[in-house]
């Protein structure tokens, strides 16, 4: 929270220094190096702000939600239900709004199986809109995270419906006339994320919520890696559905969301099922609660959902636009410094515009997990692999490529680090 | 033996209404019924509103209140009168003695009256300790505000009162 | 870990003062009093230990596992792999037969689901023998949790199987003679409890296998009141699919298991789909990893793993035996005193033969919420409610009872305390 | 500017054998194929095993180094004689390496001595830096003992092993 109290308008590396001493993890020595952390595209760090909020969970309320009279319990569901209100508004949409899933992946195949279910006749006339047939259609792009491709392959075969990516561009972004011809009155939902985790392109979401409205269908919005990043408003971005994950926005890992309009998500029939989400239950059947709490079944991740709300406390008090900014200084940074490398191919846009703060390449005649085995014995993570997004590493043509991505306790001094490591890179394995 | 937060919650009044179950026990007729369920517990009301035609000269719009005076839907010449409430369910001695407090305050009272009373009753059961202003309206059904510290609960206390807004608002949608 | 190294074969009411030392939250007042907490039926509280590994893991190693190449990813991926080790061995299993999942509850879901994916064609020809007809059956008990009855209706109403229970006897016990009756060679599953959540009833396991296994089915186990409370070998009682949650077992919330055999796991369809359980991944279809990867999508509960572990651990230093012959003790006391207070009608068995270290009861004419919070005041927290089971509140002719549930951090004290409380409820409500 | 570590893992002959990548390029005939992945990081490779009749006198069997020595397998008078492995893929300077290095050893070792060599390989990647107590059978491709220290690597110099053993078991299935 060294942030939260001095009005500013500019965050620099100073203020970027402040909030690292923030986080313990960042304060340790990776081979014999300050550990220089640039993957938290994959999983980011954690505050102590947050890392407190959970303990004095578990040390003063720990208790069964919704559940039970007793003082602790009362406790508990408070802060649970606290969390919910605090981690809406910190996305722009109401408490019941917002589903507890485990991660961002629970939650888009809670979308996925509640269509799949709604298709299989479950959930009564309220959810006849919902309904997938043959004829249907589903929509993604080329781009996504494996976690928003498998589970609408999976739907597409549970119910016979299609699947169709919109192809993108050689720079990775995505032509509207594209979206324009494969979202026609079949499309039943598209689904696309807000940022790619591997581009940095920031798609043009308003743009095709308003096509896939116009068409009848439903948008969800992959938000894993913007909701971490830059000030988000769902309601505003009128999309149908969201989801995010906690661990990549301060928070621990074992938490995310699914965000639905309240009328989508209660015309949405169960996901999982079982305790707490029921009305009455008799051997025979079940009656089922509204959202939020029809899709949370069992035991929920209460402490873990109170420290996302503590790490979108944490967050809003340094300020999103603050955020967004300083990590696109740093991303401009880092593309300029890697650009000037020979070998470099930077995947996605060569220009900052229109890019989040990462930036993932492939160096000529250095396979990228040697890359990343080099840049660790500096004491630099980054990542290597195909990041979870084989089709689009294919579309580029390459199999892996090496990700830097930044968080705002990153500084010029890491952006640094890394680029004069990939300096080194092709020397040392004499491919120069 | 109990502390005095607890003596307040169970008070002599809530432990009495709570065995004597005023309007307990379904009637025939009513114009509307409402049946709630307490999701937590398993508890459940059904509820009957019954009416009699009456000049309703709207007590409630001067008695100055409640929340929804001066939105204008209240004090028409021909509202009818609550007659009673009946009522069936089954639920802790907070419910059931909210239950049967609101069938003690309820009858007299034209539609819209209750409504502000319930409105009243509501902003109670949400202040946390704090209290109403004025909780006259209210009646004895006032001695409930202790039941707002304990949010856990506030549910049980609302039950009878969901209910009657139910059945309430079936009928003024049902005249709209 | 008060208590690993002493060898003794006797556990007493100053080793759990001393177990008890280790947990914050019971070191606190509630209402003025010195916290009673007998809810551990609902959530367990956490020792000391268990929290530090967690808060260790996020200041030293947290990182995403499986993936990248770096140092902390590496660290990460090796303690959340061990931690499958030692939850593995914890319960008799082998490693590789161990699946996370956020609480049992998914883990059951997972099951259901997998089996409705098989039924739908997917997971190909392994998958076959998996697959439910309108003729299958689903055999589960009258004294199942919701999160044991639920998915196996919705499983039933997606497949057009049809779902049977097994009736209780009026002690909550279960007739092998009534399961003999219900389980035919049209069962697919057989799903069951091994502890009841409400009588504590033990119920007959290997009898219930050999019933299932005679005719072909599976049997499905539900751990959740067992794993935390006694030893556990589930290789041993060769049952198909176990669950147990975290929470429940010192560890913190957001945690499950799903323990299946090997070749079953294998041969079952993928539940969550997205990054981490594929192999090769084409815009048209993609490949799954053997389980347990296959059913762990997305980023994982990696603390909350790591974490559970370290309750195991703990919990083995102990002894399970010593913690199953404790709670016993506790159980018996406290049903003792119980039946000996007028009004009480325990709800199952009357005698604690073959019952776990926890009580559910009726008080004639005290409502149950009414009874918790006559406790809540003096401290003591008990749950009150239908505790996720109305069918066999239904079977006893109630809509909630009260129920104080043991574990191995309490004490005579605690118990005592609590009778002594209910003894006093009836005359306060003036009752008497 | 790199760690000995580092310069450790990537010495000169692994440098040079990732380049170099003997046996690369699938030929015509061989006996079995496989393909393996590795799914950290989705490369590959396909490996066919190519094999001439020889006396196959049993090297392995009395070079005394092998796990599975006295498993009574090996040393038939018949069993044919490695003539190369060659293969196809893609992947890191390890993974090569050790495709390369391995098609190296392979020509002129029975079947039965190259499943030796492949446990030997995969005791000595599994000694996270410790090493084995005889790595001579593996010839230059003992270089890659370093590897075993970088647990996240290990799959990487594993994958052609991986292959050749599978293709060995295809074959001796088919004897079977
Ligand atoms: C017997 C039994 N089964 C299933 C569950 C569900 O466990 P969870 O809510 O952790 O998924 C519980 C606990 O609530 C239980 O006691
Ligand atoms: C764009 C995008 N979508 C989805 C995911 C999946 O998130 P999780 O693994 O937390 O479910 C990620 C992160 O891995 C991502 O970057
Ligand atoms: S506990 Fe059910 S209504 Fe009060
Ligand atoms: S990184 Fe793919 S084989 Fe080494």
């Amino acid at each position: 929270m060294t942030l939260a109290d001095q009005p500013r308008t500019t965050f620099g590396n100073d203020d970027a220094k402040r909030v690292r001493a923030d986080f313990p993890a960042l304060d340790q020595e990776v081979n014999g190096h300050a550990l220089v952390y640039l993957d938290s595209g994959a999983t980011s760090q954690k505050p102590r702000a947050v890392l407190d909020v959970e303990r004095h969970y578990y040390e003063r309320q720990n208790a069964a939600v919704h559940r039970g009279a007793h003082t602790l319990a009362a406790l508990a569901t408070e802060s649970y239900e606290q969390a919910r209100h605090t981690v809406a508004t910190f996305v722009g949409v109401d408490d019941d709004e917002i589903v507890w899933t485990s991660n961002a992946t629970e939650a888009i195949n809670l979308v996925a199986y509640g269509l799949s279910n709604a298709s299989l006749g479950r959930g009564g006339p309220e959810a006849d809109a919902l309904r997938l047939t043959a004829d249907s259609e589903i929509v993604i792009t080329e781009g996504e995270h494996h976690s928003n491709l498998v589970p609408w392959q999976e739907l597409a075969a549970r119910t016979g419906a299609t699947l169709r990516a919109i192809p993108l561009q050689d720079d990775g972004t995505l032509s509207l006339d594209d979206a324009e011809r494969l979202v026609t009155d079949r499309t039943a939902i598209v689904a696309v994320t807000h940022v790619s985790n591997v581009t940095g392109v920031i798609n043009p979401i308003a743009e095709l919520v308003e096509i896939a409205h116009r068409h009848g269908a439903l948008l969800l919005l992959d938000a894993c890696q913007s909701a971490p990043h830059m000030p988000l408003d769902l309601h505003a971005l009128d999309v149908d559905f969201a989801v995010f994950s906690g661990h990549k926005m301060l928070a621990p890992t074992g938490i995310g969301a699914l965000y639905g309009r309240r009328a989508l998500l209660n015309a949405l029939p169960p996901f999982l099922t079982g305790g707490s989400m029921i009305t009455t239950v008799t051997l025979e059947e079940s009656g089922y609660l509204p959202a939020p709490q029809r899709f949370e079944a069992g035991t929920q991740r209460i402490s873990q959902a109170i420290a996302l709300a503590a790490a979108t406390d944490y967050l809003g008090a340094i300020g999103m636009h603050d955020v967004a900014a300083w990590e696109h200084t740093l991303g401009e940074r880092l593309l300029a410094g890697l650009l000037e490398i020979d070998g470099v191919r930077v995947l996605g846009p060569q220009t900052p515009e229109g890019r989040a703060g990462l930036v993932a390449f492939d160096l000529d005649g250095v396979h990228a997990h040697d890359v990343g085995q080099f840049l660790d014995d500096r004491g630099i993570a980054a990542r290597v692999g195909h990041h979870c997004a084989q089709p689009l590493h294919r579309r580029f043509g390459v199999t892996a490529s090496t990700r830097a991505s930044t968080y705002v306790y990153n500084t010029f001094e890491d952006v640094d680090a890394f680029v004069d490591g990939v300096r080194d890179i092709r020397s040392f394995f004499g491919v120069v | 033996m109990a502390s005095p937060e607890l003596a307040g919650l169970y008070q002599q009044v809530i432990l009495d209404h709570s065995k004597l179950r005023k309007g307990s026990g379904l009637v025939d007729g009513g114009v509307a019924e409402s049946h709630q369920l307490n999701p937590t517990c398993g508890d459940e009301i059904t509820l009957r509103l019954h009416l009699v035609e009456g000049s309703g000269s709207g007590l409630g719009s001067d008695s100055g209140n409640a929340g929804t005076a001066g939105d204008g839907t209240h004090g028409s010449a021909s509202e009818p009168i609550i007659e009673r409430l009946s009522w069936d369910g089954q639920g802790c001695s907070i419910s059931m003695a909210s239950a049967s407090l609101l069938s003690e305050l309820a009858p007299g009272l034209t539609p819209t009256e209750l409504t502000e009373r319930i409105a009243l009753f509501r902003e109670m059961m949400r202040s946390r300790g704090a209290g109403v202003e004025d909780d006259e309206p209210l009646g004895d059904a006032a001695v409930l505000e202790s039941v707002s510290k304990y949010i856990a609960r506030v549910k049980c206390a609302m039950l009878a009162w969901v209910a009657a807004e139910d059945t309430v608002q079936q009928v003024t949608a049902g005249r709209a």
